[in-house]
């Protein structure tokens, strides 16, 4: 095992992968009162991967990845209040209310998004490091994605490019070992996802996602490679989502016991627990770390609570950059001129009453949301899923002997249980 | 006649027709073990097994390519796309493969698959979850293309769509799929492609609307109706290709206006296509322009008050309703 | 004013704008070793190197991403994509990431980047590489189009797209690349997006066509002069996003008549865009519906007989004229 | 260097490479006088890679290639007569003249095309494998495509499928060391493409492509494991094309010297003097190969000639199949109506001289095909490469001599040739 870094640094760790898993558990119970709407992905139980990864590159790096990002921003140092905000879809959200959970984005910190498109980013990540590459600047695009992404034809066409190119780029693969409710073992063929890019021409590594030190001695060694020598790499860090893919999901996929033998490794928890044995961090610390989140947490849903809703008149706003001389002088007929219902004062009433609402699914104003499953709305993800305290609801013993019930191979997922341990 | 929702019809519709026909399968991510991204597989699994429920890797254009190849290969295939958003990336499959297929190989080959996808905005799922794409697929020849707003023609259609033997877009919206609706009992009938529904008549205005605009265009001739004493005929054309142009123009010819409302885009949109058909064919019969009532230009945003902005609504297809009667009431 | 080829304007102005601004590169497939696959970057690898003039491997949707990464990081790609037919493997990346971005991230990241593909049938190249996509890409909110007809437009056009800040979808006909022009000497001004050509003027009917189609529409004003005293007003858009309406409405409140001229397939094109745009506009001043000359709704097929047949020639837009005209003439 | 197999297997195997040798050449013959039109993409030099693989195939077996398989066709069975009777765009044609060279089918001899976008036939082979599995069919599905195609990402996510699901599935990559004017080195990062798909656990293996026997053994093995372990594979066959990538093609991108080095090489020569050589055939029987193929592609041409072409009241044929009931019973109001422009009678004038020239760009009858690098026509192919007798023409000194001058860097493309000859 890695040695641990200096106090500072420990608790610097600590105190972001706390103050990541208390917002995300904030954003779970915000999106159950409808104050946040569409798909909330919660990146609990990620968080080393995360945090270990940021904590080892330059201001001057790019930083991309998918929809389950609030983290990601975050650990790059985008105020928690902004990402909240977005959430909640308001004028002070990273992207103006506009993009929501899926589309974070933080020019200033290099967090270059948030994209919803499995496997969007990773042609945009060998782009930016291209930037890099020809202006002679020695940033490095770091590109994070999930397992299933591995299996979009961007991956391969990205891999090739990248090697070919020797773009300065690293590109980390967080194997939460189910891409939605699809086993690693569905749906990738090779299961040893940091052999996958071999064929490219990129080498691959494993790392233990849930050991934060892990990952930063994983992902630094990756930096370096890309910035000196301008050789990309594919790291697999194994990781594991406590929550469902998104808040909707039931989870007839995997075992309860399979989330609780994951809870074991938790990265926050085990990272707080070595760093008191070695005598690092002291109790006291710990606690400071947890309540610098708490009341970060609490100021970011406030902030995001007080910020305005987008005015109705923006609409169009940032639709174009309108350049001159030389770009073009004139929109089409249509836009962005205001649209009918574009208009404050011609917003109708249906449409007023459910934007008013704040809800993805209008009802009352910060009632429990519906569990959509029910209710005959279920999605990609939004149902009920979380109990009072954010934590995960393993529902009712009624529900799971059903949910089993859907299952056709118990014990083909057991076998995978088992394999995922071997593989940490 | 039984109240169903229609994710419950377009099952039953599947599980029917996998029944009836061994070479009927499905495929798509998550449409066996999770059920489906939205629920619509449920069950499938269970009764049809893995060899007919297949889970597939995030793969859009190899799944319809496969889909494709199985069709060539004597199977009917269900493929099903997460949303409509992601079969961009499969349109090269669909565009120059499945819809090109029987025509440049002069028929030695057919393509007799249904891709089924929702989308649609509304659920706050922002810029790259809330596309339509009907007016994209309307365009291309080879094609058929499905956009069902009950859950009766949703079953009803999907069996068509089934056994059919071109490629088939079927649209779904996602706000629709818990919406509740009568359907026949049993087995029922499939519903012929290129046969618009008349969902109320009125002497007036036509209004024309599909999917959940279907919706919208009932709500808005209600209150035209009620409001304005105005009587509004109101179309849901089902499918927009083949499209049954007869039935518009037939209402056109009445009415002598019309208004057609859509969530996607305005440029090129399923409304400008059909205002063109419209003024094309009734040109003297019209005594107004057709109006368009159509989803904003933009990319859809995240905030809901944005988001509900920019979809229409009732009270923009009654304005839209009453501007073509200006002068005449 | 100096002769030239299309594909020497297309180049001079990549050529000039490279010069002008480092940031400036090429990328896509067989543009540099190779010329080009229709020779526009020819001699580009020499004067600028490899680092911009890069020759990609075959994955079209990574090599539209790769350009939108650069974007963002500050460069100003000039994406080739062989021709138009392999932009729908890249479609995700242009409509999803390159049209999106700027809006879903609330101008954080801008996109400046062209993506060049030529297509069009009239070369035999069958139903896989004959497509004309102007009507798929003027749909999208965030996307600049062009699609210049003489070499002038083609040079003035591509430099404004080069130093716009948005990405621009530029879109040119492969049997216009060897068609010469007129154009200006020296670097000569960018054109503005969004200002439609008046080719020729004329009091009876207002013919609008694009790409090679604004050729047809100039043979088919000469015919109409000459052997049915018919005055047409030619209009060539240049720019379907922006589009230059006024233009063209100032034209049909004069002729009370409009012909639009495409390639593409009839069903939501860019016909019935337009013919909807114009009636919407002046539907008081139309003497006659809108007419619309198409592209046949088919794959394109091989067969040089079938293929003519299947793409608009100016007998076509005469005839439709003269329909405009009947019972006035 | 593996047996020979009997006489009769030789001569079959000899003389259809030669087939489709004579006829390659006179389809690039008739493309210069304008009788094909379009794109014409020549796989002269490739003969052993075809004919090795179709030789072992079962009848029931599907192949499916790219935009350059008349060759496929011709060895598959199809008659060279209605593989011309298509470049010449008829009614008898393969696909009754709508495909065009790209575009070739037969599903009778289960020939499933002939495909014009790059990597598009890649998905398509895993569904008909799939459907082979799917119906306990024993047939394996020959999916044939080329090194360029090897970076598309429909290549990854295919091979990923076909691993997963087990297909019944050969994939064979014709390595011809150029995807278009782009030598592999310069497209794709690892060159030694057997190794491609190991990463989605698709085993791969290198062989001769110049070689029918090796090509034939390789391929044997490949539908054994297909056929009777359900598992894919991946072949990389070595092979060159002697013509430009297609008609147009200016070659600066390749030296005289690497084209003449392959053709020493040339599966046609080289398999007659081995089996000469070991007295399995005689050098009458070589030569009656060679007349059997001069034959029946001048009989191939006569019937093409004569081939009426498509009338144009068959425009909409088979785009829809109209099926009843529960089908659509009714077509829309554009097709397949008439359309303007198709009907014989009112055919344009315009149109009518451009079609009745018969010619991609039309000109004289049957006049040479004008040079389209000097005409200002050049495109992705149909430039003025042939000689009088079907040999590539090195351009004259002074043309050669400027394309040299556009070479950024001979140096590595000397590199590229030794490299290439070392992959062999
Ligand atoms: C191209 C595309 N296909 C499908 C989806 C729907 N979808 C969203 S997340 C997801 C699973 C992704 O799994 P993985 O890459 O492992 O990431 P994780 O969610 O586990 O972080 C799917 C299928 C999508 N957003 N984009
Ligand atoms: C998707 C796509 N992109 C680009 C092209 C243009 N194109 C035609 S052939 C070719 C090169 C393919 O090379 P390879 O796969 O090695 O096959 P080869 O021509 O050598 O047989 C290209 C780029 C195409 N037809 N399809
Ligand atoms: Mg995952
Ligand atoms: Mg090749």
């Amino acid at each position: 095992m890695a040695d641990l870094p200096d106090a500072s640094t420990c608790y610097e760790l600590l105190a972001r992968m706390a103050l990541i898993r208390r917002f995300e558990e904030e954003a779970g119970r915000q999106y159950q009162r409808a104050k946040a709407g569409g798909f909330l992905h919660l990146a609990i139980g990620e968080e080393a991967t995360i945090v270990g990864t940021t904590s080892v590159m330059r201001e001057e790096d790019f930083l991309i990845g998918t929809y389950r990002t609030h983290g990601h921003a975050i650990a790059r140092g985008t105020e928690p209040k902004r990402v909240m905000a977005e959430l909640f879809g308001r004028v002070d959200g990273t992207s103006g209310g506009r993009g929501g959970s899926m589309h974070i984005f933080d020019a200033e910190k290099r967090f270059m998004g948030g994209y919803g498109i499995v496997g969007g980013n990773l042609p945009i990540a060998a782009g930016l490091a291209l930037a890099s590459q020809y202006k002679g600047e020695d940033a490095v695009t770091v590109c994070m994605f999930g397992d299933g992404a591995s299996n979009t034809g961007n991956f391969g066409e990205t891999m090739n490019l990248a090697a070919l190119w020797t773009l300065p780029v690293l590109f980390l693969v967080e194997n939460n070992l189910y891409g939605m409710g699809t086993s690693i073992e569905r749906h990738s063929a090779q299961t040893d996802l940091s052999k996958k890019a071999e064929g490219y021409g990129i080498p691959g590594r494993r790392i233990d996602g849930m050991d934060v030190i892990a990952v930063r001695e994983g992902v630094a060694e990756g930096l370096r490679l890309a910035r000196e020598e301008e050789r990309p790499t594919l790291l697999e860090a194994f990781t594991y989502r406590y929550r469902g893919h998104s808040a909707a999901d039931p989870e007839v996929y995997r075992e309860r016991e399979e989330v609780d033998e994951w809870r074991q490794k938790d990265p926050i928890e085990t990272f707080a627990k070595r760093c008191v044995e070695a005598g690092v961090l002291g109790e006291r610390e710990v606690k400071q770390a947890r309540e610098a989140a708490d009341e970060a947490v609490e100021a970011a849903v406030e902030f995001a609570d007080d910020s305005p809703e987008p005015a109705l008149d923006t609409m169009y706003e940032n639709l174009y950059a309108v350049t001159d001389p030389g770009g073009w002088y004139a929109v089409d007929e249509r836009s962005p001129e205001p649209h009918r219902g574009e208009q404050e004062e011609q917003m109708p009433a249906a449409a007023r009453e459910l934007a008013e609402a704040g809800a993805a699914y209008a009802g009352r104003e910060e009632g429990p949301r519906p569990n959509p499953a029910i209710q005959g709305d279920a999605q990609e993800g939004s149902a009920h899923r979380v109990g009072d305290h954010g934590e995960p609801v393993n529902a009712e013993e009624g529900e799971r002997d059903e949910a089993d019930a859907a299952k056709p191979d118990d014990e083909a997922e057991a076998d995978e249980v088992a394999e995922a341990e071997d593989a940490t | 006649m039984a109240e169903m929702r229609m994710r419950e019809a377009l099952r039953d519709a599947m599980a029917e027709e996998m029944r009836r026909d061994e070479a009927v399968f499905v495929m798509g991510e998550d449409v066996g073990v999770f059920q489906g991204a939205f629920k619509v597989t449920e069950g499938l699994l269970d009764e049809f097994g893995e060899r007919r429920v297949r889970d597939t890797p995030i793969s859009e254009n190899t799944i319809v390519g496969a889909g494709v190849g199985a069709a060539m290969g004597g199977l009917r295939p269900i493929v099903e796309l997460m949303t409509v958003n992601f079969s961009l990336l499969a349109l090269d499959q669909i565009v120059n493969h499945a819809a090109a297929i029987p025509y440049m190989f002069n028929g030695q080959a057919q393509v007799p698959m249904v891709i089924r996808m929702p989308g649609g905005g509304g659920h706050q799922l922002g810029p790259t979850h809330s596309h339509s794409f009907e007016a994209l697929y309307l365009q291309v020849p080879g094609l058929l293309v499905a956009c069902p707003s009950t859950p009766a023609d949703a079953k009803a259609l999907l069996k068509a769509a089934i056994r059919d033997d071109n490629p088939v877009i079927f649209i779904e919206h996602e706000s629709l799929y818990g919406a509740k609706g009568e359907v026949p009992d049993g087995e029922g009938e499939p519903l012929h492609f290129g046969e618009a529904a008349v969902r109320r008549e009125g002497s007036d205005v036509t209004i024309i609307g599909l999917l959940k605009m279907a919706q919208v265009a009932e709500e808005a001739a209600q209150k035209l109706a009620e409001e304005h004493g105005v009587q509004a005929e109101v179309i849901d054309p089902r499918t927009l290709r083949p499209l049954d142009l007869d039935t518009i123009l037939a209402s056109v010819r009445k009415t002598n206006r019309a208004v057609i409302v859509e969530e996607g885009w305005p440029h090129g949109g399923v409304g400008a296509n059909l205002s063109t058909l419209i003024t094309e064919q009734a040109f003297d019969d019209l005594d107004a322009p057709v109006q368009r009532v159509t989803g904003a230009d933009v990319h859809m945003p995240y905030s809901k008050r944005l988001e509900q902005a920019a979809i229409p609504h009732s009270e923009h297809v009654v304005s839209a309703a009453l501007a073509t009667l200006e002068g005449s009431l």
